[in-house]
């Protein structure tokens, strides 16, 4: 097995991304993801890849339109801000089949906010927040770690499915430092398949056209109901969650990404206290793992919701339960809980447990 | 006899969708010829605007991508910077890149993207039915300056070539105009340059060809033509404004 | 004899050939196509030489040029 | 066991790579860890803070809001972080810049002069080493060898002399009591 | 009471934003919305308004984050692709609690999709499709004559909560005819009260800032909390809904805009062959009249979701009945349905009905 | 004894979060004193950009709006046409300014807003911690050219000035510099002149002033003053580009 | 009362102004009425087509995708029109220009010459003017009183010797017979 | 005698003063102030002419010129 290193999330992300194969990195500056850019410079040449400073998140964007049509391993991060300017360009990616791999790394919103963390682009990253229907592949890493392990699965999934996929992480994940070790092996560009919709040379080929439009009547709906199927694909077969000492819980928080650590925490101190508390954490959040949750729901019927926003991620846990158990809301927009905070939280509701 | 025109292999030989007399068709049929010439069909990846030109997708016989409205210098840059082999060509409306794609246009240039822009200036929004452009001449009536182009309101017409021949990576610029056979004769000169720029390895290469959208302008083709050459030409002159030489 | 044949499912009446020819060769169709457009037509016998200015300027690259 | 840290003072007195030396040890002692600093709009200021948690559980935030130990290397920052540490945690100050005294009477306080320390050693630089020598007499929570191995790493282009100057810092921080 | 005019959507859109007394216009044309700017850029000056057809969709919305803060009635307009671009923008508007007031006139995504009618921008108009927490009002009509009175309402509420607020029309309500009559007076902005927050001339009074930012610790979380509970009060008391025949209906067709028009047709087919349906009709999105379709839930137990989207509106029905009763859906992804067709899926569920 | 150098009114008594020596506090004093100079104060409406200016809103005395990045010239567009008598300026940083802002400049420009904008070059992005500008200097080190600029990899600086002098709207371009306190009172001038003309109701008006980033420089401030007149300036001359008078 | 019709021709030959036309006079009998263009990308080819309800409920759908009338006045409208028909319903060709024959015997046909028409009255311009009076005769849809009020709304600058034609014209096509 | 008065809160010690007078007048001082810096002052005394170029130059306000 690999050495653990000491990295920061955002510089194991970057060399996630690289290690998992991107050749292509455009970016544009924003706090608190800078290191990814700035690591990306030097070791995209390395590896013999390009980087480019964009001159806006809509160029970088546009840039991976471009590069990702060729078939190549391709990456973008930004922070929230940034990723709202790429929402035009998602859609397109999305509308094109294009398997492209973006980070946002979360600060507190809306507008200008602040540089912290929060989690305030949730609905944003697993709604389409671009226009049309659309959906991304959203990975929610809780760790240093995490961040460096899911480009290689992103990478996977996007091309398997010819979506976008994202990480959802956020200014903790991305400023702290921990122990990574990769657990997969470096993948080299060279060996994997050139896609059979990759624009380049054609000698011998057919010509081959990328776009996001069919203006013939009734034509677009078509390319629609055939990316709904495969939607429904990925929602059946490629979710991923975590759940903690849910068997005998009689209560469940529902966390992700950092709080979700934060909850972790508390969960361990009501434990400790002797209180039946378990938690359950998507790691995937598009697709939910809502069938998962709805098992747990079989058995427990209080949950506690704690998200870094007003009530985003919440929808997801409500639509999962759909009823059956009542879901109460720790909510705190563009603030960091500590697990103090959550389990003072976890007491209250589970206080009020029959 | 001899037929002394053959379709160019590089264009897809279907009627296109343009109005009649548009520019877009002429010089479709131009980077089509210049292709089979220079023997690069197989290795080019062309981007389609959005605008009129949105169809040449449709049209050009070679890979072509077809992305948001006024990015395609940014597509463009992607392709090029992944696939450093292939030939790489936007194609685009006044709308699209004097406009929204502003920033896209002088920032490709600046960095010197080796790539290839075919910028068609028609004085309007043609795709969208006849709004300003950037490009519409002051006094020019449009479908958002109904009583003509007033520089308090809307400001002056942007001059592409004279402004982006202030970046040291502009390698190549010229402006050409197809209102006139002798013109599209040029225009093609320049375009074939532009390409052979690029298989040089020199840097960005645009031309930026004055047309007509007859459609918009509510003239019939040949007066649209004669408005090229009356009252475009004066204010847009005909030219090198950089070139590799220099 | 050089001559122009228009195709008449791509020709949309443009009438911009008929500009460009220095020799007035050609001349526009009084009845209109199957598309709706009244085509362009080679108008006088033995005129063209074959310069094929004409087809230079067709945007819907519906004239041939024979020589 | 669980050490959540709090470090401050100035930008350049190694506030950063002092927190990132104290994660890397602990790693190395194979307890988890993390480092958080404090960033952006922060630094205009000249001033840098972070949070490191060595521990033998899983990290939970790695902001350390309740600190066990507080380490501070300049005046502003005893303001701001003392009020933070936990009732019993541990305030080291670095006297040699820190003039002010500590309000609170439900706390241990080490008084360290680390800039005179360093100083005698040989640079100023390594005054951080000093604080960090302190800690870990005071508190126990990470042994020598594990910073020294872990110093390496941190300062990857360190000349071994400067290295050694370090350990030697660190070992004479070491000594400090608790006043 | 005022005559009957034979407008499109589009320009009863424009001018209803007019009388209601808009005085600034940006924005950039895009199909299927063209003649709002067109009819703008001659009716602003006719009033004494500003037109600019701005550069993007990102300088027309920054054009309005900038008059909208000097207290006045302003109004962008476009469609999807152009919204998605103009998602930071939105997203500081909220943030700096600025009124503005936009119309998205959907179309076909995602990507380029087509320049025909639909409903997929329904995620990113309800939800934020910008980073960080934030709702806008959305209000969706159903007709021409709704187009043109709404931006009154729109106006007004966004004033009185000082958010952003818009309307959800589609290219079908943009580019058809309809008979409209204004049903409110001519609003003359000087008889407006200058907002107490509002730029301009600071004679007299301290210098007033307008941003959406506090980097300060905790800071932002504080404003968040203040905007959620204005979030909360706007949910309680500004729902908007229309009710047909549902007191005894078995099965309550649920639809918005355009989809609840021709649902009504078939509706009312199906009551015509005497089946018991109903139609249940948003008329705000956001906030969603999830009390006024949970009241119809308590007798109803069966729903038929018609939306053209994939399945986005049917989460907020989901959430609003929460598993009490059954809902299906009839997803037309960028489709246009027909009265005959959504008939036939009425059909469909309700023979499965006991 | 007199106090000759009374801090400006227009200017809020407080200390500058700016790093040691950065040239922005300089700047900021300088629009400050010219405020209170035109008696400008109350009716001016300044936009903060966001760079390491996002804080003049804290700064200017007067009514401040701070908006998203690199959107400065659109949204003084819709104060100022909304309006009109109030005096709009625009502070903007060079990341923010020709970078992500590139459309906007260009088109406020182009279409001569009655508007001032005062452009900070400092070569860097500062508040992001020291990336590559459009105007970082080839060979100069940046965190994302940690090897220097290069013209393969990043192309050429971008000359702002240059580049708009080309527009028919932009009606007074200067350069000047802060590195030294004539260079100050001459970017005082200019500045002041910027503000006049919006009085005069000219149009569009931009001052570009080199100025330093100490901090992501890896500079002591007198270092940096002295790279801007030793490196900077002779890319970016110190001038008039652009004058109402021509 | 329901009536979806759907017009279609060559752009220039007054597609768009005939449905407005039939909607205005809709409403002036206080029907609901609704009108809806083919837009957009369709324009480049040089046809247009509308949707037009005329209706004594509420309009569902603008689009008429199953009309009672369609109204071709062109030869290729024919082949894109006639099979949306719905049985039963009536369609109007425009034989001056339309030579082809419908394929369909489950429909209602009537031939009117309306450009020969026209340019008896005095201008082919207003050949659609014949086809809608052809629509009125056959249908009984809408008076002759509403659509002469309707007139001078939808043409606001046309001088009143043209309205003028515009009548005769309409009751020129007004005497059109089923074939 | 004109003189220059620093304020010392203000001052970030940069020495862009200290470069700007021509006449050498102004140092900094050898320890640093509570905000970290080590701030700037009137080194010599009789030198200031009171020119002020020194304020001209100090990003901070922290320079005040009496004469
Ligand atoms: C983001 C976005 N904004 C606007 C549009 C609408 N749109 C389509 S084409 C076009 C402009 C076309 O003008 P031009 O680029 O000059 O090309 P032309 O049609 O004249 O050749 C616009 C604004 C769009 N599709 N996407
Ligand atoms: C949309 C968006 N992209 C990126 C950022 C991050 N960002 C903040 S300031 C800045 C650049 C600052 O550089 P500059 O404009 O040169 O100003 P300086 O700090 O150098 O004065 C960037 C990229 C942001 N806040 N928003
Ligand atoms: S609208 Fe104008 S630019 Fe577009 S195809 Fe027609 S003539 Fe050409
Ligand atoms: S080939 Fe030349 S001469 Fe012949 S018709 Fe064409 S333009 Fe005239
Ligand atoms: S130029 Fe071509 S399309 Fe135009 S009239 Fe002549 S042959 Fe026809
Ligand atoms: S980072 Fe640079 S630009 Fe920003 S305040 Fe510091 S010195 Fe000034
Ligand atoms: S006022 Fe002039 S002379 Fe006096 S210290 Fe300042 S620069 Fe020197
Ligand atoms: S210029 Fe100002 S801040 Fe800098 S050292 Fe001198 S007094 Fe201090
Ligand atoms: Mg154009
Ligand atoms: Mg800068």
């Amino acid at each position: 097995m690999a050495e653990k290193i000491l990295m920061k999330g955002n510089e194991a992300l970057a060399e996630g991304a690289v290690r998992a194969g991107c050749r292509f990195f455009a970016g544009y500056p924003i706090t608190p993801q800078n290191e990814v850019p700035e690591y990306m410079s030097w070791r995209m040449p390395e590896v013999g890849g390009s980087f480019i400073q964009a001159e806006s998140e809509v160029a970088a964007i546009n840039m991976l339109y471009g590069a990702s049509a060729t078939g190549i391993r391709t990456m973008t991060s930004s922070s929230s801000p940034g990723i709202s300017l790429k929402q035009e360009g998602i859609s397109y990616c999305a509308g094109a089949d294009l398997p492209i791999f973006f980070a946002n790394v979360v600060r507190g919103g809306p507008g200008l906010g602040n540089i912290a963390a929060g989690q305030g682009d949730y609905f944003q990253s697993t709604r389409g927040g671009g226009h049309g229907d659309y959906y991304t592949i959203v990975m929610a890493p809780n760790c240093v770690e995490e961040m460096g392990n899911f480009p290689r699965r992103c990478y996977e999934l996007a091309e398997k499915y010819r979506v976008p996929a994202m990480i959802l992480a956020d200014a903790i994940l991305g400023q702290m430092m921990e122990p990574v070790e990769f657990d997969f092996e470096l993948v080299d560009p060279k060996t994997l398949k050139a896609p059979d919709w990759a624009l380049g040379i054609a000698a011998g080929r057919e010509r081959r056209i990328v776009r996001s439009y069919d203006l013939r009547e009734g034509k677009l709906e078509l390319l629609n109901l055939e990316r709904m199927e495969r939607y429904r694909k990925i929602q059946e077969k490629e979710t991923l969650h975590e759940n903690r000492q849910t068997d005998d819980a009689k209560l469940v928080v529902a966390a992700y990404g950092t709080s979700s650590r934060i909850a972790a925490g508390a969960v361990k101190m009501a434990r400790d206290k002797g209180m039946k508390v378990g938690l359950f954490r998507p790691i995937t959040l598009w697709p939910f793992p809502a069938k998962a949750l709805a098992a747990i729901a079989e058995h427990v019927k209080n949950f506690l919701v704690v998200e870094m926003s007003m009530g985003q991620f919440v929808e997801d846990v409500r639509l999962s339960v759909c009823g059956t158990a009542r879901v109460d809301l720790y909510a705190r927009p563009a603030g960091v809980p500590s697990a103090d905070e959550v389990f003072t939280e976890i007491e209250k509701v589970y206080q009020g447990i029959r | 006899m001899k037929l002394i025109n053959k379709k160019p292999s590089s264009l897809v030989d279907k009627p296109m969708r343009y109005c009649p007399g548009c520019g877009h068709g002429i010089v479709h049929r131009l980077i089509a010829e210049i292709m089979d010439e220079l023997d690069i069909r197989e290795r080019t990846v062309g981007v389609a605007p959005v605008g009129c030109a949105v169809f040449a997708d449709e049209y050009f016989n070679c890979d072509m991508i077809q992305g948001p409205h006024g990015r395609g210098p940014a597509i463009a840059t992607g392709i090029k910077r992944s696939k450093p082999e292939c030939i790489v060509f936007s194609y685009q409306g006044d709308g699209d890149l004097a406009s929204i794609g502003m920033a896209e246009t002088v920032h490709s240039a600046a960095r010197s993207e080796n790539i290839t822009i075919i910028f068609i200036n028609n004085a309007i929004y043609g795709m969208t039915g006849g709004q300003m452009a950037p490009t519409t001449l002051l006094g020019q009536i449009s479908s958002t300056c109904p009583a003509g182009r007033s520089v308090a309101v809307n400001g002056y017409p942007i001059k592409v070539c004279e402004m982006l021949a202030q970046l040291q990576g502009a390698r190549y610029l010229e402006r050409t105009s197809v209102s006139t056979a002798p013109g599209v004769i040029k225009t093609k000169k320049a375009i074939k340059k532009a390409f052979q720029n690029q298989i040089d390895c020199v840097g960005f290469s645009m031309v930026e060809v004055l047309s007509t959208c007859p459609t918009n302008w509510g003239m019939t083709p040949v007066q649209g033509a004669r408005f090229v050459d009356e009252k475009m030409t004066p204010i847009y002159p005909l030219g090198v404004y950089r070139s590799p030489e220099q | 004899m050089p001559e122009i044949r228009v195709d008449e499912t791509r020709c949309k009446g443009c009438e911009l050939c008929v500009t460009a020819c220095n020799l007035k060769c050609i001349a526009m169709s009084e009845t209109f196509s199957v598309t709706g457009y009244y085509p362009a037509k080679l108008a006088k016998l033995e005129c063209c030489t074959g310069c094929g200015l004409c087809a230079q300027i067709c945007p819907d690259l519906a004239i041939e040029v024979w020589k | 066991m669980y050490q959540g840290i709090r470090i401050s003072g100035f930008g350049g007195q190694g506030i950063i790579s002092a927190g990132i030396l104290l994660a890397q040890a602990g790693m190395i002692e194979n307890k988890h860890v993390s480092w958080f600093p404090a960033y952006g709009a922060e630094m205009r200021g000249g001033t840098a803070n972070c949070s490191v948690v060595v521990s033998s559980d899983e990290v939970a935030s790695p902001i350390v809001a309740r600190p066990d130990t507080v380490i501070v290397m300049n005046e502003p920052s005893l303001a701001k972080f003392e009020p933070m540490l936990k009732p019993g945690g541990l305030l080291i100050i670095n006297s040699s810049l820190v003039n002010s005294k500590p309000q609170r009477s439900d706390i241990r306080v080490a008084y360290v002069t680390c800039n005179k320390i360093a100083e005698e050693i040989g640079t100023t630089k390594i005054a951080n080493m000093v604080a960090l020598g302190a800690f870990m007499g005071l508190t126990g929570a990470l042994g020598v060898e594990a910073i020294s191995k872990a110093l390496p790493k941190v300062f990857k282009r360190a000349k071994p002399e400067l290295l050694e100057l370090n350990v030697q810092a660190l070992k004479k921080g070491a000594e400090t009591k608790i006043s």
